[in-house]
């Protein structure tokens, strides 16, 4: 590294570190990732991005199924749910229905998301639950030690694909676009601080939130989604792409060989939450149906 | 190590952090002593955490001839980690032998090095492991193969043994990869041959291989796999899952090369169903999963039975219920497997005890599920799937290629029906692509036809058929259904047996003899239907009969009970771990005093 | 309840032995460790010649059983090398990164063989006889009926003399003034000795003074020394027997007083008060002689160990050398020294 | 993503430091000085603030030329210093810490950047303008020399006095050939005074006649300079009523540091068979090893203490016993025993036990009531310590209890312009805090010339791209100094006995440097906290950390480590348990581990 470095003071840096509160949301316990993992800088974002928006402890849920990443809620000091492999969404589901006033997050792995569980994620997309979904994508199965995975490149060889895997890797952020996700982004573990960013607006957003995150295992896969080439081949979205043009989002989202980092599409529109409310004031009675609509566009309260 | 007929018998336990190369050390250990011809059974235990955190043991014992299980005490530990070790040090027989890391990295408060709970009656082995490794290759990562030089050089083995199995081993890899694990190979193995030995003895002779016999070395799983290829699997479709992913893997790179085809699908509700398609376009068809996998086919499996499709379904069984110990070995999925799903739903259910069981076990599957046209459940578990043992394969091929009772039986007139009422009760199945064999099958209850029926009369009828046809695989050729060994004649104490176990169950068994115990064990290897006559005939023999099993409800002490009405003793273990002989043997004594007062 | 005290010993010779025993006697609670650097429990140094009778398991020179240490809830630390004991905060460190607490801690770690310095260039050449291990590889590398070429001698070295002689071997002694250590002799009495050991078999070769070691040439014996006049002899294996010096160094940043040993007050107290030293490894002031001297042989030592253990649990007993230490020649005319006796 | 980060390292730039282009950075933050003092502890130990670790890479990398400049720039003496310093940077250096082997031969590294360069190497100094001063030194030893050096450099006229034939002090007749060969004195002398420096040599100051006066000097010269080292043996009074204060007064009875002056004078010298040595220091084992080449057959050196508490290298009392010479301890001499026509028998000694710590760190050794004991020898040297004198003095100067004269860190004496410096000031040190002494007070005469300090002490921070070393090195064994076969030593007083590193050894031995001076820092913004570093790491030298000590002076302590998640605010290099095998900077996956060169440099003002 030549560029200019000037010295760096270890108190000055734990002075902002520990004092801007961040690490209250971790649990005590240290991660048992691999060393090295991406889902380190995750981590190291969600709590960042919780912190920003001030979630208190009790009101975040994280929610997840079962692989690497699914360990994560060990890892937080908030509420968490490590359900069954890809039934994440479901189960997130039902906390939001049953407590509008939680923040929830979902959470899983490329093969939690897209294999397993891939039936769930348009129901999910398209009923607009009011939770986040963040993929940890590694394009491989770590808990079992290195399967291929629905991300996996084409000709990917792994234990279960000696002579190279013959299928297409999936493309998660036009599946997320194509079923009505209401809010698309993508961000890179190699890049901390966008990451952390893109966290944060995520859950920000009212609606199904789906963040893609692409993040190397540094066990099982040494060729392709590595940091050293994910730090060559990701960009950023350029700067004039219009968030609410669906169709330009799929074209950037189309341009897998330079994966683009920022957020890809957002729109505003009635929640799950949204539906019950009006479900309910329809069937009571006295109520006009237009006001239900307001109503329906009222930010449902969030203890943020 | 060298035991009184001067045979070997000496068990290493190599024991680390995950990300120390604990399981991969012991690899090369057992692969290098079976190479050498000695007879190996080996058994890994490692957590959920791919690295970084958690205990891994490797346990090898290496013997002259065969043994049933792993022995309680270890002649030589192996620490790579010592917070993980310590508490193991007390495994370690009297003059058995501690390896340790020589020099630390971190300070230690006092007890924390593993020098501090050696017994004076063990022998101490202090080892640079990390330095070495370091000197050898710049890099600490090979301490895991400097033990491995320093075992070979200490007790005089072979290296050429290990550097063969480590080329082997790294082979894929890149050549430097090689290259450095064999530098830090020979430097320990070196630093091991010069050491002071404080014990002279060296390891004995390995036992002659009998002439035309090439011994190999397998796990449970891999015995699996080659029992699959050897019965001419044709489809397998799975879905990783602990402990069983080893086969998809294992078939994934062996199948293609036999002409069968091997799928990962997306989870295994889609596995099974794929195999219950292919069945029944007339293919050798299986897939493989654990507990939570057996679970989600059920319903699958229903249709399998009601359909009579032959499938196969190898379950390797883990710590449950839900996710429970992914990692740890059980035997409670039996009720799961012979009850599990909607309905009378009854199938095969197969057990092997023993890694060249599970070779025949998985031939002789695909034969029944065939000839009876029923889905047959293979019951592994963890510590049978992941263990080592040398086995002799076959000479020729013991499997029969084709038993499917096919459209030339059909001997009635009118249109043919899939589901005839026959002698036998199986009837003539023809396969799609056959001429004059078009028929539905159907999850709906249905006539000999085929056609939906819930005629009262239809429906017993049909029950009948489904249950009665199985019968026959009581008897199915060459094929061990139960086995009695030991005493023959009245006995005090009768041990019963089901899966991995029995290996304990036998070595407890030869102990019990030993002390003048009149003892004889059974192993019951067709769990459903159960082999009845066979089972009351051995407790007829039995003053008292105890049946060791690794769940806490005793699933097939129940099973029997309720099937013969007798008393047995339950030895009911759910630890997540192998039962220990020594458990099994306070047992047997306890009765064998009772019954003498 | 409050933590017992813990007592530790380095070295696992006589004297630590002597004074673990001691301890568990008088204070049955304490916590007793012995550190040893060697991998073996306590063994006897005087049986090592045995190893050429062919003795060439360990477990037959223990002096007790390995149980005995739990019997008496002694640790034993083996294959543990102290590094580095620090008086102030009582902590011990290993050379493994271990760090133990103390609260009475005992020297007994003995001494090792010394080799003046002239000959250092030549230590790889040597073989040495002061543990099991090195005796067993000496014994390897003498071939039967082979010859030693012993440098100096010492009382140590002359007792592996009477014992390869009477086996079969040769052995060639380079006498100096060494030859009779720890034995102060006087000068006259000197070739009265020398004759003896002649008479017992060894044979004598004196006043040569040997400035460099060779191996052998082909076909030649294994070694060969040569001497200042340019001759020279050959042999299988050359031993240096000059005495012994203490094994100290770990104590240096103890803060303790140290010459050549440990200086210690005739209650083999050191100048730290919690720090006890015993046997070949102290030097003790005697009022007699009005000076820190050396007290050698194993009755001395065990003494040692057993009055160190005492005064660290109470009493206040001062060390006096047992025996009488002179060297004499017997009956049979051949040399009989107390330190054989044990 | 390296744009995203120069953003963050913007903000993280401290107010102290200053940029330079290619990445460099000058500070004088203490936090950074702090830094380099902790560690780089060979340099801080050493008096004359050698930059050890600049040196042992250039030698690494062959530029034994550079090695040999950077050692001039701080020791201005490496040929000799390479050869006879007492080396307090060894003990300090961090290959000698528990677990991490022997030290470095810092010192033969030294020696062989000076033998190694190419003859003719062209001196590289950047010389001051003139500045019309003119500085008196008194002495040429160490101190002065290396103050002569410094002020000449600095621009100033500079004349040595000094009252021997030859320049060099203690180095040329104090220390003997077989310890530092003259040619070699020769020549680093003159490297030394090359820029102008007048030497003037037979000249004596004092009252006397024949001899020059301090005042004259005084007002002849802007200012002047006393380094007359501690010439003047420490006496050794012995009861008997013999050689109260001049041992002299019988045969065979000398004072050592007398016996090599004369002997280095020229004068012919013998000893007796049977040698005793009476003193610990470089002295005592020099009188000890030049006996016995005079034929002395049993040398015996006989301390009040013990080997272990005496001030001489542990490399230096091997060689004494090598060579066959015999070392006593706890014993002081009580007196003479001298036969009737006046001739040595021997020392009587009284036996001693240690006492307490002297505040110059050195044992004292109390002897016993009536423990005395006779020890036959027929020469006596004795060599237990050297005083400065000062009777020459013409010019009132305020002295301390001592004796010796009062001077402030500056070397400014009572009198305005008069300065002191070396032995003269501190009693007897070693070469190496002479020299650095010298360096000292010549820059307090800079000052006190210039009316203004013109140079000053700050960090450089500069970008190394990559390790400069590999873990393999750690291992390798420390490289000893090849020394002459015992026969060959007693044959001339003049052969040296060590006889230096060749090319291949220095290349060996430099390789086992740590490098120090290179510092790996973990950049928080980008750290993600995954611990792949502490994996790979070789010692316990990353660390999971909540807080860090800062002292008084503004520098940091120790690193408060946690093992707990949400304490971790850092995960941080601990440079002192680091050593600087670059493992970490391979592995880390966010790359937001850097490596910098820190080191002292001096500034104009």
């Amino acid at each position: 590294m030549t560029e200019p470095l000037k010295p760096v003071y270890l108190e000055d840096k734990l002075k902002q570190v520990r004092g801007d509160g961040h690490l209250r949301y971790r649990s005590r316990s240290l991660p048992t990732w691999c060393p090295g993992c991406g889902y380190f800088s995750v981590a190291e974002g969600v709590t960042v991005a919780l912190n920003r928006l001030q979630v208190p402890l009790k009101d975040a849920v994280v929610v997840s199924g079962i692989g690497c990443a699914s360990r994560f809620p060990f890892f937080m000091d908030t509420y968490g749910l490590h359900t069954l492999h890809g039934r994440t969404l479901p189960v997130a589901t039902g906390v939001k229905v049953a407590n509008e006033a939680l923040t929830v997050i979902a959470v899983g792995g490329d093969g939690d998301a897209f294999a397993i569980g891939g039936g769930h994620i348009p129901h999910a997309a398209r009923r607009n639950v009011d939770i986040t979904y963040m993929v940890f994508d590694n394009g491989v199965y770590g808990l079992t030690k290195g399967q291929t995975s629905p991300t996996s490149v084409y000709g990917f060889v792994t234990p279960s694909t000696p002579y190279e895997s013959h299928d297409q890797p999936l493309n998660p952020l036009m599946m997320l676009l194509s079923y009505g996700a209401s809010w698309v982004g993508q961000a890179y573990a190699g890049h901390q601080h966008h990451l952390s960013d893109m966290i944060a607006e995520a859950i920000a957003h009212r609606g199904f939130s789906y963040l893609h995150i692409l993040s190397p295992c540094v066990t099982f896969d040494k060729t392709e989604m590595t940091y050293a080439n994910l730090d060559i081949r990701v960009r950023d979205l350029p700067a004039d792409h219009d968030p609410s043009d669906r169709l330009a989002a799929m074209k950037h989202a189309a341009a897998t060989g330079h994966p683009a980092l920022g957020l890809y599409f957002r729109e505003e529109r009635p929640t799950l939450g949204d539906g019950f409310a009006d479900v309910a004031t329809r069937a009571g009675r006295k109520t006009k149906t237009g006001a239900a609509r307001a109503g329906g566009k009222k930010k449902t309260a969030k203890s943020k | 190590m060298v035991d009184r007929n001067g045979s070997t018998d000496i068990q290493f336990a190599i024991i680390g952090s995950a990300g120390d190369g604990t399981i991969a050390a012991g690899d090369i250990l057992k692969r290098a002593m079976a190479g050498l011809g000695y007879k190996v059974i080996a058994f890994d235990i490692y957590p959920a955490e791919i690295r970084g955190f958690g205990k891994c043991i490797s346990r090898v014992r290496v013997t002259t001839e065969q043994a049933y299980s792993l022995k309680r005490h270890s002649d030589v530990l192996v620490s790579l980690d010592d917070s993980y070790a310590i508490p193991h040090v007390g495994e370690v027989c009297d003059y058995g032998a501690v390896i340790y890391e020589a020099s630390p990295i971190a300070r230690l408060p006092e007890g924390a090095h593993i020098t501090a709970h050696i017994r004076p009656t063990q022998l101490p082995y202090g080892l640079n492991q990390r330095e070495i490794s370091e000197r050898a290759t710049s890099a600490a990562r090979s301490r895991n193969i400097v033990i491995l030089g320093y075992l070979a050089g200490l007790y005089g083995i072979d290296p050429q043994a290990f550097r063969d199995v480590i080329a082997a081993k790294f082979e894929r890899k890149a050549a430097i990869v090689t290259t450095s694990n064999t530098t830090a190979f020979d430097a320990a193995y070196e630093v091991g041959r010069t050491v002071f030995k404080l014990d002279q003895g060296s390891l004995g002779e390995p036992a002659p291989a009998k002439s035309g016999e090439t011994a190999t070395m397998m796990t449970g799983n891999g015995a699996i796999v080659r029992g699959c290829i050897d019965a001419g699997l044709d489809t397998f479709f799975g879905y990783p899952i602990t402990p069983a992913t080893t086969i998809l893997e294992r078939l994934a790179a062996e199948l293609p090369r036999h002409g069968g085809r091997v799928l990962q699908t997306e989870d295994e509700i889609s596995a099974i169903s794929a195999t219950i398609g292919a069945g029944y376009a007339g293919a050798r068809a299986a897939t493989a999963t654990s507990g939570p996998g057996l679970a989600l086919m059920a319903e699958m499996l229903g249709l399998g039975v009601m359909g009579e499709i032959p499938s196969v379904v190898f379950v390797s069984q883990r710590g449950g219920p839900s996710t429970g110990m992914p990692t740890k070995t059980e035997q409670s999925d039996l009720n799961m497997a012979v009850f599990g799903g909607a309905g009378d739903a009854q199938r095969i259910v197969l057990a092997p005890t023993n890694v060249d069981g599970c070779y025949r076990t998985a031939g002789k599957a695909f034969e029944m599920a065939e000839k009876y046209q029923t889905p047959v459940i293979v019951l592994l578990d963890l510590y049978l799937s992941n263990r080592y043992e040398t086995v002799v394969p076959p000479a020729k091929n013991p499997f029969a290629p084709d038993l499917n009772k096919g459209l030339e039986a059909w001997r009635g007139d009118g249109d043919y029906q899939r589901y005839q009422q026959t002698e036998d009760h199986v009837s003539p199945r023809a396969l799609p692509g056959e001429d004059g064999g078009m028929h539905t099958v159907t999850g709906l209850e249905h006539s000999e036809l085929g056609k939906p029926s819930d005629l009262p009369e239809n429906h017993m009828a049909m029950s009948a058929k489904r249950h009665e046809k199985l019968k026959a695989a009581l008897t199915h050729p060459d094929f061990t259904i139960c086995k009695r060994f030991g005493d023959e004649g009245p006995i005090d104490v009768g041990i019963l047996g089901w899966g991995s176990t029995f290996g304990e169950i036998l070595e407890a068994m030869f102990a019990a003899q030993a002390e003048g115990i009149r003892c004889s064990a059974m192993k019951v290897v067709m769990l459903s239907p159960l082999p009845e006559e066979q089972i009351a005939a051995f407790m007829d023999d039995c003053d008292a009969v105890l049946l060791p099993e690794l769940n806490y409800e005793g699933q097939l002490a129940n099973l029997i009970s309720g099937a013969l009405g007798r008393p047995l003793t339950r030895l009911n273990r759910a630890t997540g771990a192998p039962m220990q002989v020594e458990e099994i043997l306070a047992e047997v004594r306890r009765l064998a005093r009772a019954k003498a007062a | 309840m409050a933590e017992a005290t813990h007592n530790v010993i380095i070295g696992n010779g006589s004297a630590g032995n002597g004074a673990a025993i001691t301890l568990r006697e008088r204070d049955p609670d304490s916590r007793i460790t012995i550190i040893t650097m060697s991998s073996l429990p306590f063994y006897n140094r005087y049986d090592l010649p045995r190893v050429f009778r062919g003795c060439h398991d360990w477990r037959e020179i223990l002096v007790h059983p390995p149980e005995y240490y739990d019997d008496n809830r002694i640790t034993l630390r083996r294959n543990s090398r102290v590094i580095d004991v620090d008086g102030r905060s009582r902590t011990i460190t290993f050379a493994h990164n271990e760090v133990m607490h103390y609260d009475q801690l005992l020297v007994c770690a003995g001494g090792r063989g010394y080799l003046p310095e002239e000959l250092s260039d030549y230590y790889h050449l040597m073989h040495g006889f002061h543990s099991f291990e090195s005796a067993m590889i000496t014994h390897d590398a003498l071939p039967q009926g082979g010859t030693l070429l012993m440098l100096g001698g010492d009382m140590i070295g002359l007792d592996l003399a009477r014992t390869l002689i009477d086996v079969g071997y040769r052995v060639v002694l380079l006498a100096n003034e060494y030859t009779f250590w720890p034995h102060r002799i006087e000068p006259e009495e000197r070739d009265g000795f020398l004759a003896a050991l002649e008479r017992m078999g060894l044979e004598v070769v004196d006043g040569m003074h040997p400035v460099a070691i060779e191996e052998g040439a082909a076909g030649k014996p294994a070694r060969r020394v040569l001497f200042d006049d340019g001759s020279d002899v050959d042999g299988d294996v050359v031993m240096p027997f000059y005495g012994l010096m203490p094994t100290a160094e770990f104590m240096l940043g103890s803060g303790v007083d140290i010459e050549r040993g440990l200086l210690v007050n005739p209650q083999l107290q050191s100048t730290d008060p919690r720090i006890w030293a015993a046997g070949d490894v102290c030097q003790i002031w005697s009022e007699a002689d009005k000076e820190y001297r050396f007290y050698y042989g194993w009755t001395n030592v065990r003494q040692m160990g057993e009055v160190a253990a005492r005064n660290v649990t109470g009493a206040s007993e001062d060390f006096k050398g047992v025996g009488d230490e002179r060297l004499h020649v017997g009956k049979d005319g051949y040399i009989q020294s107390p330190f054989w006796e044990y | 993503m390296s744009e995203r980060r120069n953003r963050e390292r913007e903000t993280a730039a401290p107010a102290a430091a200053a940029p330079e282009a290619g990445g460099v950075w000058y500070s004088d933050d203490p936090r950074d000085i702090g830094w380099v003092k902790e560690n780089i502890p060979c340099q801080s130990a050493c008096p004359a603030g050698t930059n050890i670790p600049g040196y042992i890479q250039a030698i690494m990398e062959k530029k034994y030329g550079q090695a040999y400049e950077i050692n001039r720039e701080a020791n201005v003496l490496p040929g000799i210093l390479g050869r006879i310093c007492s080396r307090p940077c060894e003990e300090f250096c961090r290959h000698a810490q528990p677990g991490n082997g022997e030290t470095v031969n810092i010192c033969h590294l030294k020696r062989a950047s000076s033998d190694l360069k190419h003859v003719g190497h062209r001196i590289t100094e950047s010389l001051y303008g003139p500045s019309g001063k003119r500085v008196a030194i008194v002495g040429a030893g160490p101190a002065g020399v290396a103050a002569a050096h410094d002020l000449s450099l600095l621009g100033h006229d500079v004349a040595i006095f000094e009252r021997e034939s030859d320049p060099g002090g203690m180095l040329r007749y104090g220390i003997p050939a077989f310890r530092l060969p003259r040619d070699i004195l020769q020549v680093e002398l003159h490297n030394a005074l090359r820029l102008g420096v007048e030497l003037r040599t037979g000249i004596e100051i004092g009252k006397g006649k024949g001899q020059l006066p301090l005042a004259k000097l005084r007002k002849d010269f802007d200012a002047v300079l006393l380094s007359t080292g501690s010439m003047a043996s420490v006496n050794l009074p012995l009861k008997g009523g013999i050689g109260k204060d001049d041992p002299d007064s019988i045969d065979s009875v000398e004072y050592g540091l007398y016996f090599l002056m004369g002997l280095h004078r020229g004068e012919k010298k013998t000893v007796g068979k049977r040698v005793a040595v009476v003193g610990a220091g470089f002295t005592a084992l020099d009188c000890a090893r030049v006996a016995k080449r005079l034929g002395g057959t049993e040398v015996t050196i006989h301390i009040r203490t013990a080997e272990e508490y005496i001030p001489v290298t542990k490399d230096e009392i091997f060689e004494c016993k090598r060579e066959g010479i015999r070392i006593k301890g706890l014993r002081s001499p009580s007196q003479l025993v001298v036969d009737d026509d006046g001739r040595l028998r021997g020392i009587e000694f009284a036996q001693n036990r240690l006492g307490g710590w002297r505040d110059n760190g050195r044992r004292q050794a109390i002897p016993i009531e009536g423990s005395e004991f006779f020890e036959p020898c027929d020469t006596l040297l004795i060599a237990i310590g050297q005083r400065t004198v000062n009777d020459y003095l013409d010019v009132k100067l305020e002295l301390d209890r001592w004796g010796s004269v009062k001077a402030d860190e500056n070397g400014q004496t009572s009198r305005k312009g008069i300065f002191a410096a070396g032995d003269y000031v501190t009693g007897p040190t070693t070469i190496i805090e002479a020299i650095g002494n010298g360096r000292r007070v010549a820059a307090g005469i800079d000052t006190w010339l210039m009316g203004r300090q013109r140079r000053r002490q700050v960090v450089r921070i500069e970008p190394v791209a990559e390790p400069l070393r590999e873990r393999g090195f750690d291992f390798i064994e420390r490289q000893h100094m090849p020394t002459a076969p015992l026969s060959e030593r007693n044959k001339a007083l003049t052969n040296e006995v060590e006889t230096g590193y060749d090319e291949a050894l220095a290349a060996t031995e430099s390789k086992r440097c740590y490098l120090c001076n290179l510092k790996y820092q973990i950049d928080i913004d980008n750290c993600i906290y995954c611990r792949a570093c502490i994996e790979v790491a070789p010692k316990n030298c990353i660390k999971l950390v909540e807080g860090v000590e800062i002292r008084n002076d503004g520098t940091y302590g120790e690193l408060l480590e946690t093992k707990q998640w949400d304490e971790v605010g850092a995960i941080w290099i601990d440079n002192n348990e680091c050593i600087r095998c670059g493992a970490c900077f391979m592995v880390c996956p966010t790359r937001c581990i850097s490596i910098t060169r820190n080191e002292f440099v001096t500034q104009d003002i």
